[in-house]
């Protein structure tokens, strides 16, 4: 079942300047993106710093304005709502961000922070919703003391867990999770990876993941799209991108992940060589004048690819 | 750049309408008018007094006198001065260069006192030295000026006689000859002094904190790691990056002095502008009122744009096209 | 075997703090080779960085104290003052810091701050300096040098800031580049770029490099020899191959098993329990790592962990390493990365 | 381009709360916790004796007493209205300590309110507010002042303080917004937006709780720089009558040199009363400050 | 420190003409140093006031004080006056009025000339009166007086193109009046213009032309040389002045704030200069000073409110039933306050207890009214008599309806001590038991506080202000029923008609005029109107270097006199 479908989003930022501080010409954040998550799937995103994955993700929560474009959730266009009409759907959609140090308000108890949506959506007492809270530490492995607690009191990894506690509160169908674990250390890394997969199986979640690191995008994601200056220029399942990248940006992204083994280490400093020409020498088959990638074309019935 | 500077004046013109529109109500909200002096005077004649009013027009709608001054105003015509029976813009002109040099004198001091007490407070924080000066910089913020500047007058004025104490310049000596520079200059300098010794203060502590703000910062180290010496990471990197913020700022000190100039050319009686805003409010003599601070209304925006072109001259991240 | 261009022997650095001093780099000794990249690694707050700055002399003297020696060209670094070091810093020694944005001083042009370097350490000329600014900077793979020069570092992109810090730390052809988490800040593409010029520029000029970091991938791709650091101490060193062969330490073991690699199937990742202590309440009796194994006894650590050679070149400090297995279904993982090299 | 955040992020200490550590700042800074001890002495007592003296008592002329030098009768002497000094220093200090704290009480509601605002929202909320303020920085402000306190029929403390503080919010104003403006960008508020709290409630318990350890610090300082905010207008004229002493009226009787050069006791006392507040205030503001900024701590 | 009194008596030293007008005068006129003056000397006079002079150098156009003090060195008055401000022929020219008081013929002399060599003639004068008149002129000088001169008006209207009231003849200039006023005696205008030199200037543009500004002409004793504008003026002997060359070189005028007059005084920066009261303590210690004093041309008073002024009728018009209605609490409240104690403890013996509305340096004041003297008992007394009784028990006396009985008192800020001494009579009504309060609770900057009598506002019960009077005694000007100055807008028939008499032909007479005006300070004085309280002194602090400088009163044109010994 399809549960979010994004239709030919565009984001764009204006950009102000001259006389009167007109908008004289727009950052096309993102630009016309197509995809679909399907219930209980994880969707990754990826593509280098500024890419449009987080403007991409924020658009579904509505963080950003969406300047055209569909975001069908469950069959309802979430992009012309207003604040008011997008409430109801705060309570499906929810977002666990990169920074875990500042995405929790560091004068908030954990108590004040977890209960935060439960207080918007409904009415509780403070046992119930102390209840509540409770048992959402105890899912994420905190202790259940911890509700006193200032978020400058955990370690980054359980800081994080507390920001998924959060977005869980409202039993969400959906999650963006933005870069959820770039910030973290490998090791704290690794517990927050678990644990996403975890709950995921728990709750019958749906992840749109978005990183940078192909490590954690392969391990976490069943299929995933590659984005590269607004666009997307692949999408497929996950280890078809991975084994058969066919854009030429995806190979290059692809080449330059370090290989854990340091045998391979000389052929690939030699790929990487191949693959810089080989973008040069292509490039027109993978971008228009404009320099912006071609639309999305099938090459097998999961796998696409911007190409002419 | 030049179309930031004209996009700037464009918007000045509605803060500048605003602030007279403002300016020009409350003047006339003022109790009494440029002839109310002249009442005490038993014999003058209140018929003759009315006469004059009607005459000035000082019993218009205040809108119609408005429209006529600020008409005039644009055309740099700020009225005749009641008091001084001459047109404003000749009464403030001498005043705004004393003001204006006595300000530029008070910077040249705050500056000379700030920069090197400030470094060396910052350089060496947490020793005696910046103790010392941190101990100074509070006093100063502590001590209201014009106490202080009454001392300083007191002291070096009268007791010690090494300055005069008052007046912008000594009567005796002919205009345009080396010794009236001279004289002008003796004349600024306790006040200029009396001011920077007290308002030098925020500056050294301003300074004090970017200087231990930036001896910290990441490109410091680089510095260090190229190994550049101590003496050069503090002249090439760290002190330029401090002075950056209080350059900046230098638009904005200028104007404050100007604007701020009304206790201390009281106290030395100097012939300045804030002194003849003082008379001129006592006297209800609208015209100067107006002008003067319209004028330094406008110092003020000349200072913030002047403040905005420092900036983006000295810092490279901040470029105004 | 090439020749060594840096002993570390014994070195402790300490920070003040209140008080005391506390031990953020202790009693860590090593050798950097001509030619050689030195990895570092480790967790966030172990001491590396604390490391590279001991080396380059770079801690701030008040607040720090270093002991041991670093022998660099048969002059012990710990003992020279502020002028004979400057001598050796930018000159015989280069660095390359974590953020370049910070680090570059943002009133001051590219060229001008490359060309700093050569004002203390050459006796160019103003256009000999430029000239050889221009080199440096095609060099290390800026497209237009000659407008780059002129540029200040906002005007650049992150990786073409992380160049122009490179061309700084390589100005002098030093014998040793230190080489603080150079592409941490950067995209994976740009970090492949950048790894790509170091080896690039080593080739040429046959220095030693030390890189820190914390990304065992990227150790993989371009270290000869790997130094894990945990909590401020030397967990085990050994060639890159030995190492990722072979690993021994608990320590390195969970590290290399919770990566989640980009070319190996979907397994539950291994998680470290616990966090690296600050160095204020380290314990500094028995093995660091234990109270983040605490399901291995604690008779399988030493009293006094040691280093023990246990190949050649390759050490591991205490011996909790012959008992230490994986605990639950993870060790299965664990073993698949240590059988399948 | 964007610069990841990378990994710098430091294991941190298990670290106390607010209260504590400014607590603990006061402690470890000596002359911060003296400044603390002789603040409240001196605010204890100025209130507590100033409300057991007879305000009329004080302003009562005595011809048989004008400038008396300090003696067991009056302890700080009196002045040209046969005044007694030390009633005039109590309630003086009273006074301006009341009149400083209500300044900087009311310019930080309005500070933060529209800085908050301005903050928060940004675009043309921003635009409009910062005009404004902008617009108020523009004024020549003390020369403002004079004219509007020759045009206030009624002068008295209320609206000294009201004066006052339409020309002295801007600076909050803009303190806080630009602490605002960087906040919002923070994921928390982010967060809460996700999370369907409405606005005002972010503002007030998101935002608001953030900018505090901010709004106190300037809070504390403004306190101290305020306190002589009414000396130089008393000075020139337009300060407060006499009926209502403040110690910018015992300071301004310098003006006539002989009061300044032989008899000191009528603006000294005054003048170090007002040293000394500003120096302890400003001594724990900066205390508080370095508590608010983990850089600067010193504990 | 407090103890002036005996400093004061030791000062005390009566000279001749001064012990006759002022009975009080506690204060030497004259410079003592009787030596030589040396050739070539230098005086430098401080010109005491903490704003910069306007530099309207002309008598015509000035406004402030300031102004006027740098005029008197370099210009004056065609006639000058004697010590009771009357007109003399000693100046620079001579007057006569004819039998039927109705012309005044002004005979300059042949060797008063202008500073440029022309002499000064009928026409000069003529001139004044000319712009004075004149439609552009936006001046304050054209007065009552003015208009009596025939054809005046029908100038001043615009009707005619010059005054028919005034015939110029050379160095002879007529006037003609409608009819004959003793004013013309004191308050003739004899301020010439130096026609020549001016009459290029339109009239509209002569007060800010360069010639009144900075090459302003005179034939005073001394010549402008030079003018740092509001600061200071440098001064040249006029070698050619009609009365001979004066004693000095030169004079340096400069402005000085009041608070460092006495330091300029003491370390010799200056010569001459104005000492204020709150500086005499400090004055009087200075060694190298003279302190010399005069009675100033002015009084205070408190005022009461009676109504409002009438701008259609033009007069004043008394209330119905106005609050202070009862004479006795008027004069109660007089009793109520201790005005010898305030002159001598508060202005440290600088000013004492008015007797009259009238100043003692004129003749025309009567010696024989005392000053309400303090007197609690008898104050309380009348206001028991009046009805004015504490009902209630609250030490506040009701009014004779048993009505609250409350008294808005207004007062004007300027001096350190007005805020005291408005405090001080407060505080003595409040002993008899009148409930005083203090307009708004404090006191009224200068401006708004004329706004506030001028619009007769409603919540002014009374007020405490002062006059400065002119050299002429005429008191209608403030006193009389269509007076728009007439603050306290009290009009009383009997005073009408005193007035009147006094600027009647008849009084010419001297002695006629003086028990007119006697006649009306002693209704004044019973009807109290106002409570005139205070006279003051003013004082000069003068170098020992210098002689024959005179601050008496009426001596205005005396620099020539005044030389320097060392
Ligand atoms: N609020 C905004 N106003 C203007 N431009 C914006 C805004 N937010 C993002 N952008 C721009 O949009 C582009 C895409 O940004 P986005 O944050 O989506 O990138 P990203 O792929 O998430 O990068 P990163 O990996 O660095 O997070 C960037 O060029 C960015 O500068
Ligand atoms: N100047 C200092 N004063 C006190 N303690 C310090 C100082 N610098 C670092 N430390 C502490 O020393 C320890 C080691 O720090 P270091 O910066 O070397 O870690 P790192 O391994 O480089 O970490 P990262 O990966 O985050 O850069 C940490 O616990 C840190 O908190
Ligand atoms: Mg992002
Ligand atoms: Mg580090």
């Amino acid at each position: 079942m399809t549960l979010l479908k994004v239709d030919n989003l565009k984001v764009h930022f204006p950009i102000r300047g001259g006389f009167f501080r007109r908008v004289v010409d727009h950052v096309k954040a993102v630009d016309g993106v197509s995809f679909e998550l399907q219930q209980g799937e994880t969707y990754g995103l990826v593509g280098e710093s500024g890419s449009g994955k987080s403007t991409t993700g924020k658009a579904v929560v509505k963080l950003n304005d969406v300047t055209s474009g569909q975001i069908l959730f469950e069959g309802r266009d979430l992009a012309g709502l207003s604040r008011k009409e997008i409430k109801p759907f705060r309570k499906d959609i929810q977002m666990i961000f990169q920074d875990p140090y500042s995405s929790l308000n560091p004068k908030k108890r954990v108590l004040d922070i977890i209960a935060e949506p439960l207080r918007n959506f409904e009415r509780q007492s403070p046992a119930e919703e102390k209840k509540i809270v409770q048992d959402f530490l105890d899912k994420v492995g905190l202790s259940p003391e911890s509700i006193h607690k200032y978020p400058h009191e955990f370690s980054g990894g359980q800081r994080q867990r507390i920001g998924i506690a959060r977005s869980l509160t409202l039993k969400p169908k959906l999650i963006i999770a933005d870069e959820p674990v770039s910030a973290l250390d490998v090791s704290v890394q690794a517990q927050v990876l678990n644990f996403l997969q975890d709950l995921q199986q728990e709750f019958n979640l749906t992840y749109l993941f978005v990183g940078h690191d192909l490590g954690v995008i392969r391990h976490m994601c069943d299929r995933m799209g590659v984005m590269y200056r607004g666009r997307l220029v692949e999408e497929g399942k996950s280890d078809e991108i991975y084994e058969n990248p066919q854009h030429i940006y995806t190979k290059r992204l692809i080449a330059a992940i370090p290989d854990l083994e340091p045998e391979v280490r000389g052929e690939k400093v030699k790929l990487r060589k191949k693959l810089t020409a080989e973008y040069e020498s292509s490039y027109s088959k993978f971008f228009d004048e404009d320099g912006r990638a071609y639309d999305l074309k099938p090459i097998s019935s999961t796998h696409r690819v911007a190409i002419l | 750049m030049w179309k930031f500077i004209l996009r700037r004046f464009l918007v000045m013109i509605p803060q500048l309408f605003l602030l007279s529109l403002i300016v020009f109500m409350m003047a006339k909200a003022m109790p009494g008018d440029a002839l109310s002096g002249q009442e005490l005077n038993p014999k003058a004649n209140p018929a003759e007094l009315e006469r004059i009013r009607e005459e000035l027009g000082l019993n218009d709608p205040w809108y119609q006198q408005y429209a006529r001054w600020a008409g005039n105003a644009v055309q740099g015509d700020f009225g005749i001065s009641y008091t001084h029976k001459t047109p404003v813009m000749d009464v403030i002109e001498d005043r705004l260069w004393n003001t204006v040099f006595l300000a530029l004198v008070t910077l040249i001091f705050t500056y000379m006192l700030a920069i090197p007490l400030g470094i060396l407070s910052g350089r060496y924080n947490d020793t005696w030295i910046d103790k010392s000066v941190t101990g100074y910089s509070y006093l100063g913020f502590g001590t209201p000026i014009f106490i202080f500047a009454l001392i300083m007058l007191f002291i070096f004025g009268f007791a010690l006689d090494w300055f005069p104490s008052g007046g912008s310049v000594d009567s005796k000596v002919e205009e345009g000859t080396f010794a009236y520079v001279v004289s002008k200059i003796n004349h600024l300098i306790l006040p200029a002094l009396s001011t920077a010794l007290i308002a030098t203060t925020s500056t050294i502590q301003y300074l004090r904190n970017e200087i231990i703000d930036n001896k910290i910062k990441d490109f410091v180290r680089t510095a260090r790691s190229k190994g550049v010496p101590e003496s050069n990471v503090y002249s090439r990197h760290i002190l330029r990056n401090s002075f950056l913020p209080i350059a900046a700022f230098l638009g904005y000190e200028i104007t404050g002095l100007i604007g701020g100039s009304v206790i201390i050319e009281t106290i030395f009686s100097y012939p300045g502008l804030g002194q003849l805003f003082l008379s001129s409010v006592s006297l209800r003599d609208f015209s100067v009122v107006t002008a003067i601070v319209m004028m330094t209304g406008f110092a003020t925006l000349l200072g913030t744009l002047l403040s905005d072109i420092i900036l983006s001259a000295v810092d490279p991240r901040i470029r105004i096209e | 075997m090439n020749k060594a261009i840096l002993e570390v022997e014994n070195l402790t650095t300490s920070f003040r703090i209140g008080n005391k001093y506390h031990a953020a780099v202790d009693d860590v000794s090593f050798t950097v080779n001509e030619n050689e990249i030195v990895a570092v690694v480790g967790e966030s707050g172990c001491g590396k960085s604390a490391l590279a700055l001991s080396i380059m002399q770079l801690h701030n003297k008040q607040r720090t104290k270093s002991e041991g020696t670093i022998h660099y060209n048969g002059q012990n670094l710990i003992t020279l003052n502020d002028t004979q070091m400057n001598k050796v810093r930018g000159k015989e020694l280069g660095m390359i810091f974590q953020e370049p944005l910070t680090a570059l001083n943002p009133l001051m042009t590219i060229g001008k701050q490359i060309e700093e370097n050569l004002d203390y350490h050459t006796n160019l000329s103003r256009d000999g300096k430029k000239k050889r600014t221009i080199e440096l900077l095609t060099q290390v793979g800026i497209p237009y040098p000659e407008r780059t020069y002129k540029q200040f570092p906002h005007e650049l992109s992150g990786g073409m800031r992380q160049r122009a810090m490179i061309s700084i730390a390589i100005a002098c052809n030093p014998a040793l580049v230190i080489a603080d988490e150079p592409t941490t800040a950067l995209d994976v593409t740009i970090q492949a770029q950048i790894l790509d010029l170091l080896k690039d520029i080593q080739s040429r000029t046959r220095m030693g490099i030390i890189l820190i970091t914390h990304d065992l991938s990227v150790v993989a791709e371009v270290a000869d020899r790997i130094i894990v650091m945990y909590a401020g101490q030397v967990v085990e060193t050994g060639s890159v191959k030995e190492i990722f062969n072979n690993p021994l330490h608990p320590y390195t073991r969970s590290l290399l098993n919770s990566i989640p690699s980009a070319t190996h199937e979907k397994n539950r990742l291994h998680v470290i329990e616990g966090i690296v202590p600050s160095i204020a309440k380290m314990d500094r009796v028995g093995c660091r790592f234990q109270d983040r194994i605490p399901w291995i006894s604690k008779h399988a650590h030493e009293e006094r962990p040691e280093l023990h050679e246990v190949a050649k070149g390759h050490f591991v400090r205490c011996t909790c390493y012959k008992e230490f297995y994986f605990q639950g279904e993870g060790d299965e993982s664990a073993h698949d990365i240590t059988q399948s090299r | 381009m964007k610069v990841e955040t990378g990994k710098n992020i430091q294991v941190q200490d298990v670290s106390p709360s607010g209260m504590k550590i400014i607590w603990q700042e006061i402690k470890k800074d000596k002359l911060a916790m003296g400044s603390l001890i002789t603040l409240a002495a001196i605010l204890i007592f100025v209130y507590g004796a100033a409300f057991f003296m007879d305000a009329k008592e004080i302003a009562k002329v005595d011809f048989l007493s004008i400038y008396l030098e300090p003696s067991s009768d009056y302890w700080l002497g009196t002045d040209y209205g046969g005044r007694d000094v030390y009633g005039q220093l109590i309630v003086g200090t009273r006074n301006s300590f009341t009149i400083s704290l209500f300044i900087t009480l009311f310019t930080a509601i309005i500070g933060l309110s529209f800085g908050l605002l301005a903050g928060y929202f940004g675009g043309a909320t921003d635009n409009v507010i910062m005009r404004v303020i902008d617009f108020v920085i523009a004024l020549p402000q003390l020369m403002f002042i004079i004219v509007v306190v020759t045009i206030v029929p009624v002068f008295n403390v209320y609206v000294f303080i009201l004066i006052m503080t339409v020309f002295l919010w801007t600076g909050k104003a803009r303190l806080i917004r630009s602490k605002a403006l960087s906040e919002r960008e923070l994921d928390y508020i982010h967060a809460s937006q996700t999370l369907g709290t409405p606005h005002w409630k972010i503002i007030l318990f998101q935002l608001l709780p953030n900018v505090s350890s901010l709004i106190i610090v300037n809070f504390i300082l403004n306190l101290a720089g305020n306190i002589g905010l009414e000396s130089s207008l008393t000075f020139l004229g337009f300060g407060l009558p006499e009926s209502t002493p403040s110690l910018g009226t015992l300071i301004s009787y310098a003006r006539n040199p002989d009061v300044l050069e032989n008899k000191w006791w009528i603006w000294v006392p005054a003048s170090l009363m007002i040293l000394v507040l500003m120096l302890s205030i400003n001594f724990v503001g900066q205390a508080l400050k370095r508590a608010a900024d983990a850089r600067q701590r010193r504990g | 420190a407090c103890s002036d009194d005996t400093e004061k008596s030791s000062t005390k030293e009566k000279k001749g003409k001064a012990v006759e007008q002022v009975d009080a005068s506690k204060f030497p006129t004259k410079t003592t140093n009787q030596a030589e003056p040396i050739k070539g000397g230098h005086l430098t006079y401080g010109l005491v006031s903490d704003t910069p002079f306007e530099g309207i150098l002309n008598k015509v156009f000035y406004q402030g004080d300031p102004d006027n003090q740098v005029i008197s060195f370099f210009d004056e008055d065609l006639l000058d006056t004697d010590e009771n401000y009357v007109f003399t022929n000693d100046g620079a020219a001579s007057y006569e009025i004819s039998d039927d008081h109705k012309t005044v013929t002004l005979t300059i002399k042949d060797n008063v000339n202008w500073q440029d060599g022309k002499p000064v003639t009928g026409a000069d004068l003529e001139y004044a009166y000319l712009v004075m008149g004149s439609k552009d002129y936006k001046g304050v000088r054209y007065d009552e007086q003015m208009a009596l001169i025939e054809g005046m008006e029908e100038y001043h209207a615009g009707k005619a193109d010059s005054i028919s009231g005034i015939k110029v003849d050379g160095k002879k200039i007529i006037f003609t009046f409608k009819k004959g006023n003793p004013s013309v005696t004191t308050g003739l205008w004899t301020y010439p213009l130096h026609k020549e030199y001016l009459k290029d200037v339109p009239i509209a543009d002569l007060e800010s032309s360069d010639k009144i500004r900075k090459n302003p002409i005179g034939f005073g004793p001394f010549k402008v040389k030079k003018i740092v504008q509001g600061e200071a003026v440098e001064f040249e002997a006029n070698k050619d002045y009609y009365r001979g060359a004066p004693k000095l070189d030169s004079v340096t005028l400069k402005v000085v704030n009041p608070s460092v007059v006495v330091k300029s005084l003491e370390n010799g920066d200056l010569d001459v200069a104005k000492v204020l009261a709150e500086q005499y303590d400090q004055a009087k210690e200075l060694d190298n000073v003279e302190l010399l004093g005069k009675v100033e041309l002015a009084y205070s008073y408190i005022g009461f409110n009676f109504g409002q002024y009438d701008k259609e009728k033009e007069e004043n018009v008394m209330d119905e039933n106005p609050k202070f209605k009862d004479k006795r609490l008027r004069q109660a409240m007089a009793y109520a306050i201790n005005n010898e104690e305030v002159g001598e403890k508060m202005f440290k013996g600088l000013r004492f207890p008015a007797n009259s509305v009238i100043t003692p340096n004129f003749k025309y004041n009567n010696k024989d009214l005392k000053a309400y003297e303090y007197n609690p008992e008898k104050a309380k007394k009348l206001l028991d008599e009046a009805g004015f009784v504490d009902t209630n028990n609250d030490g506040i006396r009701e009014d004779a309806d048993g009505k609250k009985f409350k008294i808005n008192f207004a007062s004007m800020s300027g001096s350190d001590v007005s805020e005291p001494l408005a405090r001080y009579y407060i505080q003595q009504w409040e002993q008899v038991g009148i409930d005083v309060e203090l307009l708004d609770g404090r006191l009224h900057e200068f401006n708004s506080f004329y706004d506030l009598l001028k619009k007769d506002n409603d919540d002014v019960d009374m007020y405490q202000a002062a006059w400065g009077v002119a050299s002429d005694p005429d008191p209608s000007g403030l006193w009389s029923r269509s007076a728009e100055f007439n603050y306290t807008r009290w009009v009383n028939d009997k005073n009408d008609e005193l007035l009147a008499k006094g600027i009647s032909e008849e009084a010419f007479d001297d002695q006629f005029r003086i028990d007119t005006y006697n006649e009306w300070q002693e209704l004044i004085h019973d009807e109290v109107p106002v409570i005139p309280t205070l006279f003051r002194y003013e004082l000069a602090g003068v170098n020992d270097r210098v002689t024959g400088y005179d601050f008496l009163a009426g001596r205005q044109y005396q620099w020539h006199n005044v030389g320097v010994t060392k």
